[in-house]
């Protein structure tokens, strides 16, 4: 509360994203606001020339006859013209909503019927027909707007534009609309709807986020300044619009400190574009570092040996080394030098290669990253740092600071947000970045976020004594141990996943002693080493019984017990004893969703045997499962598994913990 | 490895298209020309001077020239040596008939003159291709020789048939004739060069040097799209010839100072530019660069090793010499047909990569 | 049977405005030697229109194509362009008067990059003199970016960015096609003649052919010529149709009434086979 | 009977003869362009190599002596016996043989379908090769070569026209037989490709590359086999040219020479090469004969190129070389 009040009070003349605008209009005039790959170079505009795009943009939406409180709804991929539009419905007092490109019609027609959108702005033709054929079910929309003029000739332009002459229409109108535009910039405050953004709800409808100029502005002043962000800084906004995090960051935090937004020729050119661009503050989310550290393997693989050799060498120092300096920790001068001839040799080239190299500041949230992807990238030099948070907050709830960064926490709290851990564990926050509400829902407002401005995250975590927050797992998959200790299965099967081994795990333990784990191994990472290792097998049931495999697993099992034992919270979730399914855990079955999410209860059920023997102390179990095959046949799996128990670590502390 | 290109954007077509787009190479470039416009003069000798490096600015002229005519406009010449034999005797003329034009001056006039004999020589290439262009080059290169040579007009009516160039100054500095010191010789030659290849950068990268380059990989389709393909080869000749007769002009008043026409500018010399341009790459400036160091450095140092260091006779090694150069011109051919400029694009290309293989 | 120059064009099927007579074959006859490559044929061109000649091979379709673009000269007949009689020409006074054409076996210039070839597409529209370009001058740069700028639309266009600066020689077919067609577009002709500009593709490069020369005429609404010998593809393509075979002029007309047209059906059923 | 005629008359005859030698050396050109549509530039030089080495074999030298002797400070130079002719010659044509293989191993192999320009200058480098190893092995110093050809004035012919227009033309014996070998050279070349299997299998290639390939032809034996042939020729042009004017490199220089010949003759008609060769020979020895007074001397240097290129401008396919017709 505090906190926003006084910010409030020092934000009355940059109240909203126009007045930004007109700020960086005046001090940043000269410097590049925004950049585009197309026709073959960098078409760039600074703070000024954008100011006036969005001017003529927005008197043309005037001339339109957009009304204060429309919602504008915005489809297309990342590019500054339709950044622009937002802006420009924000000064005219609109709302701008922008949606997933890649959505389907029907979702589409939802989120515009939802909010009610009178005008929508697409990118190009792919988008105006998916428009033209929602219009038929969703009457609200009066106007269409299109960027990219392709293929747009034979539409009927009654009641569609190409942006292009909306904004010649614009300038024409300066003299007639140029006062109506000012004032309706005047009227904006920090307590005016901002933008309203609709989260993909993992049950039920989306939900349309109001967020507030104060929720951005604010969240964007302290985030920048907490990673000293700067005018000159440039990022590559590649990311949805819908998202918020690209909301923040190419609007809010751009807008805020003044640095350039590059947008990608398309899709495809995305990592060229990057390598071209070389952004200093870089956001992607795990998915995307994970298959950049594939690809750089991938290619290494078909290096002369020499190359290779050294590779590896001088990346398994930097593994040692690396990290310590980015913390700024001290390494002998020999180890620094070495370090230097290694940045010469590889990791200089690489990062350049890959676009990283003249990183500041780079981020990834979203999902779990693995540490040793995490710690690739932080070895090379690249000051990547997690955070952690979500659309109803502004992103930001946590973040690591310099020097503070671990793959295992999401950081300290944010500057101006206040965290709390729930008695269940839940973490809750407030923020000035708090959403005002979730639009045409006041109940799910109300269930989310109380009367003092708590919101639930809906995520469990703890406070290590570090000061840094660790999400364990979904609130609601959190249970409770039989001596009343947390139980966070996800929690420790991410941890077994990072394995490459480990293709899936499925931990048991809820309401019991002690936790066991039902292990399925990677066939192509297995598979490869028994090819290496010339070790013979017929099936997947086969490889997955042999001694060595199972002798690996249950390395893999007691590193991870031993990590877990490292917090006394989770101290319990130790897996005293697992097994290796003699089946690949499968959608067909029944024991995953589509999306390879495992279907814990029905699991549960149908190797109830298999539990009980974990349970019951055997130290092997014959058993038949029912199974699916390709061509729907279903057939009976029969197998003798192979229980082991596993070294758990600081038992007795962690029961005296619970105690 | 060198190469960081992360950051190197190009936001207009001017930037784009610049001769070296890659903040290293542009560099590297500066780097160069400071070296040999500010050090080299300080440490230049008269051995080295006339053993490598004057010959190797002049040659360099000339396979340049050559370049455009063979590797960007597809026209095979065989008459170089006539060429530069045309270059130097018109500024010879030039330097006898009027003693007060700058020799700056008469250089240039020079090339205007050889560029004009090149056209009429030029015109049989819009009716002949390939070797039977060659064989017509080789009419110029035997009839002015013989021209040079047999009429006295040309050499001034001297008893020996030999010309011999007065020495002249630029801003009071001698340049040639005997009182020429090697510095002079140098920074003439290297200022010649210089602006020489930038006309060369310029001539190719625009729609000049398309129209040559259309022509040189499929004339017909080149014309049906519009080439008119006697301005483009007539152009080529032109330029090409205007080059040449500039190294031819340079070699006689600058380096040789005196010549005859047989054996200074004979069917040898052709041969030895034509080299040049195939060893260093067809169709790049740069490869008549590396080129002709090839084949001046070489030899000398193939000299310095056999005769000072081994003490074998001269003769000998002038055989060995013509020999290995065959030799290598077939290696290269076999090996690289596209010459030491592809071979370093390739490095470049590896280098760029670094550590991926591709 | 529209044959006759008077009459201001006509409204096609999908409800293009289609204009007067662009350019008329009179009576070409075209030998080579003995042989007679094309007999006594005339037809007419109008301007935004599709038009297509078909036929069996040797039909004497390519012959008519490089009669047009003015690589042959037929002995008798005469060419009417933009409502002149056309003089004898070289090819490449032709080309500037306005028409641009592609080959049906790929005649891209192997030793530059794709930009340069589409680059050598602009040269009609490029005017600086040698010794402007010697020391590029104002004039010369100039152009250079200009023109620049405009085949960057049509590289665009086209869909060809990511191999902007990729030699040709490195393309595979499809590709070479699409880059021959953006050469040609370059020069901003008023009648653009494609050679078998499908031969040689997969039914999917073949679609998105039809896409991109449909895209053309729609977007800058340029006259195109196309032939082919694939009559499937044409019939959808195209506005109007003249078959040869054998050098004659056996049907001129829409699709559908060519389609219909005995002598066109036996010819074809002739060459069925090959 | 006026005397200049008589002396153009004369003139013309050793125009006759001078152009045989021109014409031998473009029969080898044509021989290995109509197989390998290669322009052989090294011909010449191969001719020089080939002399060198008949005589190298007759004097009985040490073979790269001087290397040799550079080397290890040795002082070799002859075996100390001296090959008869007889025998030198086979032993040359082996060498000559030998040379097409060792061209054919290390050069034609590794540049199979490259751009005729590339071959070219392929050539150009094996010309030079061969003018240095000729140098090293056998010493460049002009040599004299005798293979027993009758020489000097002919006095048959000399009689003959004195009594028929009471002045005597002088024409060397030399040319006279070399008239008689160039004729017999060309006849038996003919016979050869007409009714030996070789010889049609290597009119095949020439014709139409892949097809000989489709039926089996060995092009890699073709190549060898015509770079032989070419290599006796160029030793027979050697001979001739060496036991007139000496053993030296200005032989090599008729290489450039052959070079209108095959203009005006076409590179791929083996007539061509002799009618052009004779038309030149005569050509520059009239032009000189009549240009002198007016304009100086060695007209020869260049006669027979600007005849050339006068006559590719309105007849760009050579003499007998085919009509070229352009397609798209």
């Amino acid at each position: 509360m505090s906190s926003t009040a006084q910010t409030s009070t020092s934000l009355d003349d940059l109240c909203s994203i126009p007045a930004l605008l007109a700020r960086n209009a005046k001090r940043y005039g000269m410097q590049t606001a925004y950049r585009e790959k197309e026709f073959g170079i960098w078409q760039s505009w600074t703070w000024a020339e954008t100011d006036a795009e969005v001017r003529a943009m927005a008197l043309g939406f005037l001339a339109l006859g957009m009304q204060r409180g429309d919602y504008v709804a915005i489809i297309g991929r990342n590019r500054p013209a339709l950044y622009w539009a937002m802006v420009a419905a924000q000064s005219v007092g609109a709302i701008p909503v922008p949606l997933y490109q890649d959505a389907v019609a029907e979702e589409m027609a939802y989120v515009l019927d939802h909010c009610g959108a009178r005008f929508v702005i697409c990118g190009d033709q792919e988008q105006v027909d998916k428009v033209i054929e929602v219009q038929e079910t969703v009457k609200c929309i009066e106007e269409i707007a299109y960027l990219d003029k392709r293929g747009m000739r034979k539409y009927d332009h009654s009641h569609m534009n190409w942006l292009e002459d909306i904004m010649r229409e614009g300038r024409a109108a300066e003299t007639r609309l140029g006062a109506e535009l000012e004032k309706r910039k005047a009227e904006l405050t920090l307590d005016h709807t901002c933008v309203m953004l609709y989260t993909s709800g993992t049950t039920g409808k989306p939900k349309g986020v109001v967020l507030s100029n104060r929720n951005i502005i604010v969240t964007s002043k302290n985030s920048s300044e907490f990673d000293h962000l700067k005018p000159g800084d440039e990022i590559l906004a590649y990311l949805p619009m819908a998202w918020v995090g690209d909301f923040i960051f190419a609007i809010g935090q751009a807008y805020w400190t003044g640095f350039c937004v590059n947008c990608p020729e398309s899709a495809q050119t995305m990592l060229t574009d990057l390598r071209e661009i070389g952004p200093t503050y870089y956001f992607a989310p795990p998915r995307i570092f994970e298959n950049m550290l594939t690809t750089v393997m991938i290619r290494m693989e078909d290096a002369s040996p020499l190359k290779r050799r050294i590779f590896h060498h001088f990346m398994d120092y930097a593994r040692k080394v690396g990290p310590k300096l980015l913390d700024g920790k001290s390494v002998g001068t020999g180890a620094k030098l070495k370090y230097v001839l290694g940045n010469f040799l590889v990791y200089g080239p690489l990062k350049d290669t890959l676009g990283l190299r003249r990183i500041r500041v780079a981020y990834t949230a979203g999902e779990a990253i693995g540490p040793e992807i995490f710690e690739f990238y932080r070895s090379l030099g690249i000051n990547l740092k997690q955070l952690y948070g979500q659309t109803e907050a502004s992103v930001f709830i946590t973040q690591q600071p310099d020097g503070e960064v671990r793959s295992d926490t999401v950081g300290v709290p944010s500057p101006g947000v206040e965290v709390r851990i729930g008695e269940n564990g839940e973490v809750y926050y407030r923020s000035p970045g708090t959403f005002e509400s979730y639009y045409k829902n006041p109940e799910s407002t109300a269930s989310t976020k109380d009367p003092e401005g708590w919101v639930a995250t809906g995520d469990a975590g703890f406070f290590e004594d570090s000061g840094h927050l660790r999400i364990i797992d979904r609130a609601k998959d959190v249970g409770k141990m039989a001596d009343g200790s947390m139980f966070a299965p996800k929690y420790v099967e991410n941890k077994l996943k990072f394995f490459p081994n480990i293709l899936e795990a499925v931990v048991f333990g809820n309401a019991r002693d002690r936790c066991v784990a039902f292990i399925n191994i990677d066939l192509g990472a297995v598979g490869s080493w028994a090819e290496r290792n010339n070790i013979a097998y017929s099936s997947y049931q086969e490889l997955a019984g042999l001694k060595p495999v199972l002798d690996t697993i249950q390395a893999h099992v007691e590193q991870v017990n031993e990590s877990v034992a490292q917090d006394a919270m989770l101290a319990g979730c130790q897996i005293h004893r697992f097994l290796v399914l003699h089946k690949e855990l499968d959608a067909d079955d029944g024991e995953m969703t589509r999306t390879r999410k495992v279907r814990r209860r029905i699991v549960e059920e149908k190797f109830a045997d298999l539990i009980d023997a974990l349970y019951g102390g055997k130290d092997s179990i014959y058993t038949e499962t029912e199974v699916t095959y390709e061509d729907g046949r279903k057939g009976k799996l029969k197998a003798t598994l192979e229980i082991r128990d596993a070294k758990v670590f600081g038992q007795t502390s962690s029961a005296m913990a619970a105690e | 490895m060198l190469y960081r290109e992360a950051g190197d954007f190009k936001t207009s077509y001017v930037a784009d298209s610049q001769t070296f787009p890659i903040k290293f190479d542009r560099y590297g470039y500066y780097f160069l020309l400071g070296f040999a416009f500010l050090v080299v003069p300080l440490i230049i000798n008269d051995y080295w001077a006339n053993a490598i490096v004057v010959p190797f600015l002049i040659y360099t002229i000339a396979a340049l020239g050559l370049n455009i005519l063979i590797g960007y406009c597809g026209q095979l010449s065989l008459g170089t040596g006539a060429f530069m034999a045309v270059g130097a005797y018109a500024s010879y003329k030039m330097m006898t008939g009027f003693p007060d034009l700058s020799i700056i001056f008469v250089i240039i006039l020079a090339g205007f003159v050889t560029a004009a004999v090149g056209v009429l020589f030029g015109l049989p290439s819009l009716r002949i291709k390939g070797f039977y262009l060659a064989v017509a080059t080789l009419a110029a290169q035997f009839f002015l020789i013989w021209l040079f040579t047999r009429q006295a007009w040309f050499y001034n009516y001297s008893p020996t048939g030999m010309i011999s160039a007065p020495t002249r100054e630029v801003f009071g500095v001698p340049v040639t004739g005997p009182r020429a010191s090697a510095v002079s010789m140098y920074m003439i030659c290297l200022c010649f060069l210089v602006s020489l290849a930038w006309l060369a950068r310029n001539l190719t990268r625009g729609t000049l040097g398309r129209q040559w380059m259309a022509i040189r990989d499929m004339d017909i389709a080149a014309e049906i799209i519009g080439v008119n393909p006697l301005m483009a080869k007539l152009t080529a000749f032109a330029v090409s010839s205007f080059f040449i007769g500039i190294s031819g002009a340079l070699l006689f008043t600058v380096y040789l100072g005196a010549a005859e026409a047989g054996e200074a500018f004979g069917i040898d010399k052709s041969f030895l530019v034509l080299f040049m341009v195939i060893i260093g790459g067809l169709g790049s400036i740069f490869g008549a660069f590396a080129g002709a160091a090839f084949l001046i450095v070489g030899p000398v140092l193939l000299k310095l090793l056999l005769v000072n260091t081994l003490g074998w006779p001269t003769d000998l090694a002038a055989h060995l010499e013509i020999m290995i150069i065959g030799a290598l011109i077939l290696v290269f051919l076999i090996l690289e047909p596209h010459g030491i400029a592809a071979l370093w694009r390739t490095i470049k290309q590896k280098l760029r990569l670094w550590p991926f293989p591709y | 049977m529209r044959d006759t120059a008077t009459d201001e064009g006509y409204v096609t099927a999908d409800g293009r405005k289609i204009g007067g007579v662009a350019m008329e074959m009179k009576n070409i006859t075209l030998r080579f030697g003995g042989v007679v490559a094309i007999k006594d044929i005339s037809f007419d061109i109008r301007w935004g229109e599709v038009r297509a000649i078909i036929g069996p091979n040797g039909a004497g379709k390519s012959s008519m194509l490089n009669v047009i673009s003015g690589f042959y000269h037929p002995q008798e007949g005469e060419v009417i362009y933009k409502g002149y009689r056309r003089p004898k020409m070289r090819p490449y006074q032709v080309a500037r008067t306005g028409i641009a054409r592609t080959f049906q076996n790929i005649a891209l210039f192997e030793g530059m990059s794709v930009l340069d070839n589409i680059m050598t597409g602009r040269l009609h529209h490029m005017s600086a003199n040698l010794f402007q370009q010697a020391f590029w001058l104002g004039k010369a740069s100039r152009e250079e970016h200009e023109n620049r700028e405009k085949v960057e639309k049509i590289i665009d266009f086209l869909e060809i960015q990511h191999i902007r600066k990729t030699p040709v020689a490195r393309l595979p077919y499809g590709l070479k096609k699409r880059v021959e067609l953006a050469r040609a577009l370059a020069a901003e002709p008023s009648i653009l003649l494609l050679d078998e500009p499908m031969a040689g593709m997969n039914v999917e490069e073949k679609e998105d052919m039809s896409r991109f020369i449909l895209d053309v005429n729609d977007e800058f609404g340029t006259t195109t010529v196309l032939i082919e010998h694939d009559m499937g593809v044409v019939m959808d393509l195209s506005d109007r149709v003249v078959v040869m075979d054998y050098g004659k002029k056996i049907g001129d007309g829409t699709p559908d009434e060519v389609r219909n047209n005995e002598e066109v059906i036996k010819a074809y059923l002739g060459v069925a086979h090959d | 009977m006026p005397d200049t005629l008589l002396f153009a008359m004369e003139a013309t005859l050793n125009g006759l003869t001078a152009g045989v030698m021109y014409a031998l050396v473009a029969l080898g050109f044509v021989l290995i362009f109509k197989a390998s549509g290669i322009f052989n530039f090294a011909q010449g030089v191969m001719a020089l190599f080939a002399a060198l080495t008949l005589v190298g074999f007759q004097s009985g030298q040490i073979p790269f002596s001087h290397l040799i002797n550079a080397m290890f400070g040795t002082r070799l130079h002859h075996f100390g016996w001296n090959m008869p002719t007889l025998l030198a010659i086979p032993a040359t044509v082996v060498v000559m043989i030998l040379l097409a293989i060792l061209v054919e191993r290390f050069i034609l192999k590794h540049l199979v379908n490259q751009e005729p320009i590339i071959l070219f200058m392929a050539t150009i480098g094996l010309a030079y090769f061969l003018e240095g190893v000729g140098d090293i092995m056998w010493g460049a110093e002009v040599k004299a070569l005798d293979v027993g050809l009758p020489k000097g004035m002919s006095m048959a012919v000399d009689e003959m026209t004195f009594n028929w227009f009471g002045y005597g033309f002088y024409i060397d014996r030399l040319e006279l037989w070399a008239a008689g070998i160039a004729a017999i050279l060309v006849a038996s070349l003919t016979i050869f490709s007409q009714y030996t299997k070789q010889g049609r299998a290597l009119r095949a290639v020439a014709d139409d590359h892949q097809a000989a390939l489709s039926v089996g032809v060995s092009l890699r034996f073709i190549w060898v086999l015509t770079w032989s042939i070419a290599g006796i020729v160029a030793l027979v042009a050697g001979i001739m040219w060496g036991s007139k004017s000496g053993v030296q490199f200005s032989l090599s220089l008729i290489a450039l020479k052959a070079l209108p010949v095959l203009i005006l003759g076409g590179f791929t008609s083996i007539p061509g090469a002799i009618v052009g060769g004779l038309i030149i020979g005569v050509g520059e020895k009239l032009f000189d004969f009549f240009m002198q007074p007016i304009i100086g001397g060695a007209t020869e240097n260049w006669f027979a190129y600007m005849l050339a290129l006068v006559f590719l401008l309105f007849r760009p396919q050579g003499l007998f070389g085919e009509r070229i017709i352009e397609r798209v």
